[in-house]
């Protein structure tokens, strides 16, 4: 028994925390809102380092590692608020592919498009047709798991109609598939696809944690800064106490994380309530601790010139993306045996 | 109880909606807090002001009706409910003049008010600065005498200033006696934005408008007395300065003002029972489409439950202010409630719209705008100390 | 319009406060855990002084007021945790009896109720057969209003089974009907057993309103003495802000109990929905109230030679009582239009 | 990250498992915390002593088995899986224990351990007084030294002393040195409680057991080393008595206990995952009977998934314990944690009994005791200053 990160998971994930702030510091996501909602500096270095086909075979270029290994990549991603897409192309994609690469009819496109993700091309899941999908315009493939079917389209094979999301770097697109190729039907596509679903709940899930370490790490900074009525803000029991609660609420979220992962690597049969309870509480407890570090902070966080913005708008977007806290807890109370429709 | 309008309340009411329903605009305007709403959104406070409901409640002579508390409350009530235009002259209008009623001298008042109520003057305020924000007596800002042109030289830094990059003129608190600490010293002035040494940096808010802007101030002069003044071209621009009140005694005046921007005046009920409305409806849309979980059902119940409860409350507070009863620190119980309950509204709204609920509409748009209820006007822990200090009667300390 | 009790019902209820301090102290809710769960120093008082009888016709011997008159005084029966049945045979007997006083069958005996009910004999109403009865061993009689048939019980047709409440002074127990004389039937039977059901929940609500005031009041006074770390512990801004947020609570619940008791009282065809919504808030800010008033107590608030549980276990009792906050919402739900069952 | 429990822990899991099985009390004892229960309850603890399950993770020396960590983290999770009773002995395993392997001598953790385990010695805790209760600097008892007799006398008064009326022992801190202030100056002496000078007085618990007491110290005298005295009654009766620790140090040894109350060791997750067990067993029977509506299954859903992550995150620190980190100041992350956690547990089971809830029966009683989680052992406002003092860095003041 030993619940916590290996010694080379820990310096996997402080050199990916090193190289992110580095490259993706808040200036970079700021930019991003003015571009096409992507920083390249810090996804090139991610590629170079072998993160985005961390999940990838070897056999196909990648490094084969586990979920284990990734998820506490992805925290990191969420710590600077990285707007790529990570969790969707190198996570989710990445795993999905990998339930095709043995298959007679995808098999041969997976192992494909298995290299291009660990080269840095992006490939992005869909497993919910009708909701918004973040950074669409710059997917280079679809990898489409709606309807018991798994097709692979390129940008041409779809129509893309922007959206405006509250948070400037995620850039998202419905996205309506005219054509592509049919990789997989039935049960296979069905094993794709929830693959798919629960890679990207928990990405989600990992990038909130790490936002709501960065929010209040941030907050904490301000309020011990701050002076009002001639003392730190910080030093008030009330910002104290505020502050308190949101940290309990992220660091008993984060476990929650770790497990969905490990069940997800060791084909738990729980893993289907693990990764509901992880997304459930990475989303209340990032939402917390926005709400919390807004407050705590005062007029200045709620101006666009200071950064907490960044972080706090993807916390509320991830929040209710792949599984919002009602989803999850309606899964949780069908996996728990309650049905609870009563009255 | 009498829970009963009266006829010429009702007639009043149906005044107000046949107006509303032939004038608000629609679609709606942009926001008022970016450049080009703003200026769609004075056409229609002209409007407002040509049929008479910019103020309501004031006397006639500046533009109002003269309306009764409860006939206000009539009319915010229809004005929300018809989904009528945010009021980008609310800060002169609820905040300065109350203060302008109370401690002006009748040239300021015969000045002033008309100016204000028909949007020819347009007020931002200018409490904050960058050290001084929950702790308002911090303010550095600073008036020195002149007394070879009789008045004032203003310098110093206002920030937060909602709108103030639109606005033609600034009322705030600046020290006037530099020995004097904390609250003491400091003198309410009225700053007309094109005076020499003003400048204006508008800057963005949370939700990407340019709402707020930064006033410095370097040596504007600003009169004791303009209405006293010769009427030439000069002394025109200085009419519209002056000091409000006493020298020296501008915390009592502003106190006045921020006890109104805690209070009544600044949230009616109408506003919170209109977006309370709205949630029912959406709610219903997706119950409609049997998207509508009985959780999320009880969110809505909830706050629609305190929506309700807050409109009751402000109902006794009415009453008592009518009967001649000040709501006093309760006023601090109002404010904690209704900016916390405009933010579980629109929570409640966002979690209905799951994945949706990042994209830019009026839910998404109407939460960034609610967070900044607990934190403006007194953040909600400075309220929460008040409400235990001085209506619970707990030790300061 | 004028949002306030009138000067009379004001006059009224400072006496009623004033006879309940005196008569209703802590000690005798102690003592009443002890005896027969009954303080009938003042009961008498309140019989005297035309309390129980303000809702029964003058005809039957009774004041003839209305809801609006007596809710106010059922917050002062909450203010001194009262244990005797004022709400539910003062108020919501004689509120349903009214509605029988000029039916041919059951006219008489309502008749005769009123009268022995403003004269301080109990009737208690019984609108959930399954659920526990407070004060059930000293009634005087049983308000049968189950299965659209109104039925006047004595003592002598029903068992009892007493239960073990919490709170020692509610003695209640489950009721089982054997006879009684069937006063009402059909659409009467109805509007009786819904004149009451409305009734028992409005008096629960104003009973808890006064609970959280006193709780409130009592945790105010004692923080504001006891010292801990050299100052006050009320000056602890932890402390300060619970207490500011449960006195929010209550202060926003009593006007949800003042609105129904006006609807009921007018017959307003939202009565429904606000005896609804002010059962809900009454019963969160009592708990709510309760748990703040505990924690900012601390130990002395756990022991029983303490007041302060007098007045907690009440407000757990009567927060479940006729309507706990699941069931208010249930109705409010169908009152507002939303099924809410589509997961 | 391993997941898996090693053969021997499988092993000792089901060797504790089949021993719990056979021989938990059922029907349930009744409630340590009165006359006649406590009784059984010392029964039940002396049959956990003979079967070597009192205290797993001691030396076997001392009545335990040397279990690991994690063997102990199986021992707690079957315990309660098992209904069994709870440990009427608790404050002396987990509280005084922790600190005289610590602080304590050989002699003392010889003399005083195995009569600890095998509930000879049944110890209560003496850290509150009237005047010093989340203020435990405040301490007003004291200890005046007696050259002639070589010890000290005791004097003043203890209170909210759990189980204090039916134990033999108290711990707890005196001041020894009236000069110094606070925290300095204190001693932490062990008192038996039938030395002469000591008075007992039971009083009653929000539950209305009698599970609280007031002790009294009138000039009770501790010797100094009761260990090296003549083999003669007195002294036998003296080795019950002494001093913990340095003379003047017993600040360092209470925070020692103080950090083990808060931390791993009061609370294993066993408890709340038992707990939310019988939540979702109770949700099941209602929704079997068409009673339970989503927003109340959401209710078990959440306390569900925060007694998991507790059990998670306890595994975490264990983790780190086990390779030598300390947990620091994120025991009282734990300790709000698992208090509050326990209150939602009680609070949802209530829920669904709606109506029934009020009754007696275990839901209402283990609220009642939740209840005191968020008060004892420092209450959750001081935890959350230490959170944010100390794992935060936010200023003191």
């Amino acid at each position: 028994m030993r619940f916590e990160l290996t010694d080379e998971q820990v310096d996997l994930r402080d050199a990916v925390r090193g190289l992110l702030e580095d490259r993706c510091p808040p200036d970079a996501v700021r930019a991003a809102w003015d571009g096409d909602g992507r920083v390249r500096a810090a996804w090139d270095a991610l590629v170079e380092m072998g993160v985005l086909g961390a999940l990838v075979p070897e056999s196909a270029g990648g490094l084969g590692m586990t979920d284990e290994d990734v998820v506490p990549l992805l925290v990191e991603c969420g710590r600077v608020a990285l707007p790529d897409p990570v969790a969707a192309s190198g996570y989710a994609s990445a795993v999905a592919l990998g339930a095709l690469l043995d298959d007679l009819t995808g098999g041969g496109l997976a192992a494909d498009w298995s290299g291009r993700i660990a080269s840095g091309a992006v490939l992005l899941p869909v497993v919910d047709a009708g909701a918004p999908l973040a950074g669409a315009t710059t997917a280079d493939g679809f990898l489409w798991c709606v309807a018991d079917e798994v097709v692979l389209a390129t940008p041409e094979d779809v129509d893309l109609q922007p959206q405006r999301s509250v948070d400037g770097a995620r850039q998202p697109a419905t996205v309506v598939r005219r054509s592509g190729e049919v990789v997989a039907t039935g049960d296979l596509a069905r094993r794709v696809g929830s693959a798919a679903a629960e890679r990207l709940a928990v990405g989600a899930a990992a990038e909130l944690v790490g936002l709501g370490e960065r929010m209040l790490e941030m907050t904490v900074a301000y309020v011990g800064e701050r002076q009002q009525f001639g003392v730190p803000v910080g030093s008030f029991q009330a910002v104290k106490h505020q502050l308190a609660d949101a940290a309990i609420a992220v660091a008993f979220a984060m476990p929650l994380v770790w497990l969905a992962a490990h069940s997800l690597a060791h084909s738990d049969p729980d893993a289907g309530r693990h990764v509901a309870a992880a997304k459930l509480r990475a989303s209340t407890a990032a939402r917390h601790a926005a709400a919390v570090s807004l407050q705590c902070h005062g007029a200045i966080g709620y101006t666009v010139e200071y950064d907490l913005h960044l972080f706090m708008k993807r916390a509320w977007a991830l929040s209710y993306e792949h599984g919002d806290p009602d989803a999850c807890r309606s899964r949780l109370r069908a996996e728990l045996g309650l049905a609870g429709n009563s009255r | 109880m009498d829970l009963r309008w009266s006829d010429t309340e009702l007639a009043f009411r149906e005044e107000c909606r046949t107006w509303l329903n032939a004038n608000v605009p629609s679609p709606p305007l942009a926001s008022g807090d970016t450049r080009s709403g703003f200026a769609a959104h004075l056409e229609w406070e002209r409007a407002l002001h040509d049929a008479r409901w910019a103020v309501v409640s004031w006397p006639e002579a500046y533009g109002g009706r003269d309306a009764s508390l409860w006939e206000w409350l009539i009319f915010e009530e229809e004005y929300y409910r018809a989904g009528a235009p945010q009021r980008v002259t609310q800060n002169g209008i609820f905040l300065l003049a109350p203060s302008i009623f109370e401690f002006g001298t009748v040239e300021q008042q015969d000045h002033y008010l008309p100016r204000m109520s028909s949007a020819t003057d347009l007020w931002c305020q200018g409490w904050s600065e960058p050290n001084a924000g929950s702790d308002l007596a911090a303010v550095t800002s600073r008036a020195v005498r002149d007394d070879a042109d009789g008045g004032w030289r203003l310098t110093g830094q206002k920030t937060w200033t909602t709108r103030g990059a639109f606005c033609t003129h600034l009322f705030g608190l600046f020290r006037t006696d530099a020995e004097a600490v904390r609250h003491r010293g400091l003198t309410y002035f009225l700053v007309p934005l094109d005076a020499e040494g003003v400048t204006v940096r508008g800057f963005g808010r949370l939700d990407g408008d340019e709402g707020f802007a930064e006033v410095f101030c370097d040596d504007v002069f600003v009169p004791d007395n303009p209405f006293g003044a010769p009427a030439d071209a000069a002394a025109a621009a200085m009419a519209r300065g002056g000091i409000l009140g006493e020298v020296h005694q501008g915390w009592s005046v502003a106190m006045a003002t921020a006890t109104s921007e805690r209070g009544l005046t600044l949230r009616s009920p109408g506003r919170f029972q209109a977006t309370a409305a709205r949630l029912l409806d959406l709610a219903r849309e997706r119950d409609g489409e049997g998207r509508l979980g009985e959780a999320l059902a009880d969110r809505v119940v909830d706050a629609w439950v305190d929506a309700e409860a807050y409109a009751l409350y402000t109902l006794g507070d009415v009453t008592g202010i009518v009967e001649g009863r000040s709501p006093g620190a309760r006023s601090s119980f109002n404010k904690i409630f209704w900016s916390e309950l405009d933010v579980r509204l629109h929570e409640a709204a966002l979690d209905l719209l799951g994945s949706d609920a990042e994209l830019d509409g009026p839910w998404m748009k109407g939460y960034e705008f609610a967070l900044s209820g607990p934190i403006y006007a007194g953040t909600n822990e400075i309220q929460r100390n008040i409400v235990a200090e001085r209506v619970l009667g707990l030790p300061r300390k």
